[in-house]
């Protein structure tokens, strides 16, 4: 460890403590239940933290969709003029076979079960999204590309992910047509605890699942095709 | 409380091993141990929401990714003397104790070996492409070269045949099996000990360092294993 | 608090990760140790209001001690970017490892430093 | 008419959409959609003063406000966006690079007029992203590099960002800017950290050089005319609050020293975009200088001139393949071209009647003594600096494509409107002060000879180590003062 590291170590240890050091005064605070009430009076959904992601701060998740599509579209853009893998050796045992698309149907269901009680119980589009992708990720060890490709229809991918993109992005201003703001909330509340309710909650949900579960199976798909698995 | 303080504990605990650990693969792992540990420290602490987010990322798919693109992290250009027992190509590949240990050692790393003939060691414009250079080299033919690091794996002997040849010992026996030269032919009171070695570039140095831990904490038992299967 | 003062800690051991690692994916790896530092510590800040997740079923008239939910609401998205750019980083760094060769920083800024 | 301002975002985002289904016709939606968003801001300036919540969510919603400063920043990006687009025709980039850019203008759009810290980490990091993608476009080793570089630096410095608003929000149990109260030292410098990573002040933003030089000709143009820009407009929307007010003189001289600096490294670069780059982070020191007008109207000029420079500069280097600015010059660029190259020096350097002059001169009367003296350095190192771009022989080029020089034209009109508008308020002192800066600057220019510098900063390592030396001064300087 030489002069300059040492500095390095120091300073940011200061830092750190002079940051400890002025937050131990954080102020304490309560949420009075009033104002969870008021949310889902507004909102109709009992997960507060759905209600701000997918109502209140929509517009932030808005960006966020597409701070994920151009991820993925980088991904596939960047990795197309790397030369694909020439041999692919699946796992061909069978039981793994076997285990491996139970484990996919098994992740396709809890992942449509968690997006749509999105708003009821913790989970959401994101997370369900991702859990598709693991299952997808799970099959793919016991496939060649071919028939990776073949199963996914990952050529078909793509479109259904600019379709999702657009549905987004039309019912965001759709309310515009309305007469209403862009970004509000045009469907009924409905009642609440039911699946159907809250609004456009579930929508944006399933629509998120989508996106991000056709996104993560295009990012292993090519990281895969390109780059091989192990 | 005591809940918390062991959360917190792990947290930082895995934090550091992550952030201390040198070899890619062993990191990726501690790290989605890492994530999966905040995942739990979110669950206890009323956030399940960014709990079962933090789990299915930070702890299965981030590691996928980054597993898959370790795999290649570059590439060791290995330029090696055709030596049987030490590193020759065979149908199958390669085989030898030498190409075994580096191909351990590049699986360690993380780095894919890519194997180059070499017929002699006097090309120096040549042996600098390579990042090690292998094929029983000894200790003493090294001791000239001030653009390579030497590092030493074997003990061996060097015997002195009737032509006055300085030979090592798996040479001998090679040209025994052959039958080019017969046991009578070496001078046995010429005997030297002496070491194998890998020839590392300078240009290459975190590599040099990199193999020689490797070999200080390699499995003796794998090693013996290795040395028995080609040498005998 | 515990966990608050831990996240602080998380975060800057992460710091010192991404200036002290010299391969790229061992940055990449601290980068994320600091990422997971900020949303402990947006987490610890939910906490500081009530350690019960906010979810409200039908049956409870009163509840105390609910979470904050705008922090979680809002680290959920920091998440999600986090990992977009990382998956994407990583195709760079496997593009760069190609032409490259080699993943040590070092070595990188030399080499393009010649061209 | 009234108009939703949040057209402002969804229709680029909408276009961007449509890149991706109609790919033949990328160009085509490229163009219509920068004229769009032109028209949009047109529409806006109509109008009075947006203050509104997205869907009316009042305070759990994020807070938009579209005043004078922020209509001023959109004018600038869309006209600079119009006119790279329209240079990009030229040249066959394909549908990825109108995808990745009606993104990036959707994200600029939206981080001018938010009000939300947290809204402003998220368009800031989706406006980084598609950066990454246009840096690496072309998949050169260097251009991935620089681009990686930046991501790395990016990533870190926005960390410290999300650190700084969630003490901040621990505080105020809000991340609206317009309802802060109380405003902790330490969250302003974890703040600070990150929006100067982000917009080109030396010492912080040691990315910028090697993107800025390393990308494509109009993808170059977009960073230095609109992506640094974010950062610092950001910078000028919190420093405006009361709260904030005890860290404007520490921005101040953060800014005053990225002048002198960033001058000096242009002065002795070689690489003629690389100078660029340089006096990019110097120009930037200028708009940070203070927190008035004046500053927003320089990042307008800054963003015109500059990126008609990287636009000019940038395509002589594609047509003749030689980078330095001493090979350039044996060559004959087109005489149109050379004409904006000239226009858009002359307005950098300050000459009375364009821009540059305008901005500049109401920066100084505002300025302390000391900054006064600090930017007259600046303004005299920077004519020294691009007095070489000024004699480039010019060609007459036979048959002569209007559409060619049509992005060069756009942005030329706003540097003569802007600099002859503004110059009839000013004092006859004023002009004469400028000249004689001008002078000053050509003197220098004569005198002294390129010397190497070390630029061990710029490494990855040195530059991550800068942020927490910047970290330990900041609080330092709010413990002493």
């Amino acid at each position: 460890m030489n002069f300059k590291n040492l500095i390095i170590v120091i300073l940011t240890f200061l830092t750190c403590l002079i940051t400890v050091f002025s937050l131990l005064d954080i102020p304490e605070f309560r949420i009075p239940f009033e104002e969870f009430k008021k949310i889902i009076e507004e909102t109709n959904s009992p997960n507060a933290v759905t209600a701000y992601y997918l109502n209140y701060r929509l517009y932030d998740t808005m960006f966020e969709v597409f701070v994920f599509t151009l991820s993925v579209y980088g991904v596939v853009f960047f990795l197309n003029s790397v030369p694909s893998l020439e041999k692919h050796t699946p796992f061909s045992d069978p039981v793994m076979t076997f285990y491996a698309r139970f484990a996919f149907a098994l992740s396709i269901l809890s992942a449509v079960y968690i997006a749509i009680v999105g708003h009821l119980s913790p989970g959401g589009g994101f997370v369900a999204g991702i859990v598709a992708g693991t299952g997808m990720m799970l099959v793919s060890l016991t496939k060649t590309i071919d028939e990776i490709e073949k199963s996914f229809k990952i050529s078909k991918i793509s479109n259904y992910e600019k379709i999702t993109l657009l549905v987004v992005v039309l019912i965001v201003i759709f309310p515009v047509l309305m007469g209403k703001k862009s970004f509000q909330n045009f469907l009924p509340l409905g009642e609440t605890g039911k699946i159907f309710s809250a609004g456009f909650i579930p929508l944006f949900d399933l629509l998120i699942f989508l996106k991000v579960m056709f996104g993560s199976w295009s990012i292993t798909f090519y990281f895969i095709k390109h780059r091989g698995v192990v | 409380m005591i809940l918390e303080i062991s959360l917190g504990i792990i947290l930082i605990l895995l934090a550091l091993l992550v952030v201390l650990q040198n070899k890619p693969l062993k990191a990726i792992i501690i790290s989605g141990a890492f994530g999966a540990s905040a995942a739990i420290t979110y669950f206890f602490v009323g956030a399940p929401d960014v709990a079962m987010a933090e789990a299915s990322i930070g702890a299965v798919f981030t590691t996928f990714v980054y597993i898959v693109a370790l795999k290649h992290s570059g590439k060791l250009k290995i330029g090696y003397l055709n030596v049987p027992g030490l590193a020759e190509e065979s149908s199958q590949g390669y085989e030898g104790v030498e190409y075994e240990i580096l191909k351990l050692f590049s699986e360690d790393v993380s780095m894919t070996i890519e194997m180059h003939r070499i017929d002699s060691l006097d090309d120096k414009e040549r042996l600098t492409e390579f990042d090690i250079i292998c094929g029983g080299i000894t200790e003493k033919e090294s001791a000239d070269r001030a653009d390579f690091i030497s590092i030493p794996y074997l003990d061996t002997n060097i015997f002195q045949t009737k032509e006055g040849e300085k030979l090592d010992l798996v040479r001998i026996k090679n040209m025994i099996m052959s039958g080019s030269i017969t046991s009578s032919d070496i001078e046995q009171d010429t005997r030297e000990i002496t070491k194998y070695i890998f020839l590392v570039s300078k240009e290459s140095e975190d590599i040099g360092e990199a193999l020689r831990d490797f070999l200080q904490n390699i499995d003796r038992k794998k090693f013996d294993d290795i040395i028995r299967r080609n040498l005998g | 608090m515990v966990i608050l003062v831990c996240s602080i800690i998380v975060f800057f051991i992460g710091f010192l990760g991404t200036v002290f690692k010299k391969s790229l994916i061992l940055k990449m790896l601290s980068l994320g140790v600091m990422n997971t530092g900020v949303i402990t510590f947006f987490v610890s800040l939910s906490y500081r209001s009530g350690k019960m997740a906010p979810i409200i079923d039908n049956s409870s008239n009163f509840v105390e001690n609910i979470a904050d939910p705008v922090p979680q609401a809002v680290i959920i998205t920091s998440i999600v970017i986090g990992f977009a750019i990382l998956t994407f980083s990583l195709v760079y760094i496997m593009l760069l490892t190609v032409k490259q060769n080699t993943m040590d920083v070092k070595k990188i800024e030399e080499e393009i430093d010649e061209d | 008419m009234k108009i939703d301002p949040n057209f402002l975002i969804i229709f680029p985002l909408l276009f961007s959409i449509l890149v991706l289904i109609f790919r033949k016709h990328s160009k085509q939606i490229g163009v219509s959609s920068s004229i769009i968003n032109l028209s949009i801001v047109g529409l806006l300036y109509l109008s009075e003063t947006h203050d509104f919540y997205v869907s009316n969510w009042a305070l759990k919603g994020v807070h938009l406000i579209i005043n004078s400063n922020s209509k001023l920043m959109l004018l600038m990006v869309s006209v600079v966006f119009l006119s790279v687009i329209v240079n990009s025709l030229k040249k066959n980039y394909n549908y990825n690079f109108y995808f990745f850019s009606l993104v990036f203008l959707a994200s600029v759009n939206a981080s001018m007029i938010s009000y939300d810290l947290f809204n402003i980490y998220v368009v800031i990091e989706l406006a980084s992203l598609s950066a990454y993608l246009l840096i690496g476009y072309k998949q050169k080793k260097v251009q991935l590099w620089a681009s990686l570089k930046y991501l790395v630096l990016s990533s870190v410095a926005l960390n410290f960002y999300l650190l700084g608003i969630g003490i901040l929000y621990a505080y105020n149990r809000t991340f609206d800017i317009s309802n802060l109260r109380i405003v902790p030292e330490i969250s302003i410098v974890f703040i600070l950290l990150g929006l100067f990573a982000k917009s080109g002040i030396f010492f912080m933003s040691m990315w910028l050089p090697l993107a800025h030089s390393q990308a494509e000709t109009e993808v170059s143009a977009l960073l230095s005319g609109i992506f640094v820009k974010i950062g610092a407009f950001q910078i000028i929307k919190l420093l405006s609050l009361n709260s904030f007010a005890t860290a404007r003189p520490f921005v101040s001289f953060v800014a005053i020293v990225s002048s002198i600096v960033g001058v000096i490294y242009a002065f002795n670069e070689k690489n003629s975009k690389k100078i660029l780059a340089y006096s990019t982070l110097s120009q930037m020191g200028f708009v940070l200088s203070g927190i008035s007008f004046a500053n927003i109207l320089h990042m307008f000029n800054h963003g015109i001139f500059k990126s008609l420079l990287f636009l000019t500069v940038g395509d002589s280097v594609e047509d003749y393949s030689k980078k330095t600015i001493q090979e350039l010059k044996e060559q004959k660029i087109p005489l149109l071209r050379n004409i904006a190259l000239k226009i858009a020096v002359f307005g950098i350097i300050g000459m009375p009647f364009l821009s540059g002059f305008v901005s500049k001169t109401m920066i100084e009367h505002e300025a302390t003594i000391m900054a006064k003296i600090g930017l007259s350095i600046a303004a005299i190192g920077t004519t020294a600096t691009f007095w070489k771009f000024t004699n480039f022989r010019s060609i007459k080029v036979a048959s002569m494509k209007v559409h060619e020089y049509l992005g060069y034209l756009i942005l030329t009109f706003f540097i003569i409107s802007v600099g002859i508008s503004g110059s009839s308020k000013m004092e006859f002192k004023d002009i004469l002060k400028s000249v004689a800066l001008i002078l000053a600057g050509i003197v220098v220019y004569k005198i002294f000879r390129p010397v190497k510098f070390s630029k061990s900063f710029e490494k990855l390592d040195n530059a991550l180590l800068l942020y927490i030396v910047f970290c330990v001064i900041g609080l330092s300087f709010f413990f002493i003062f």
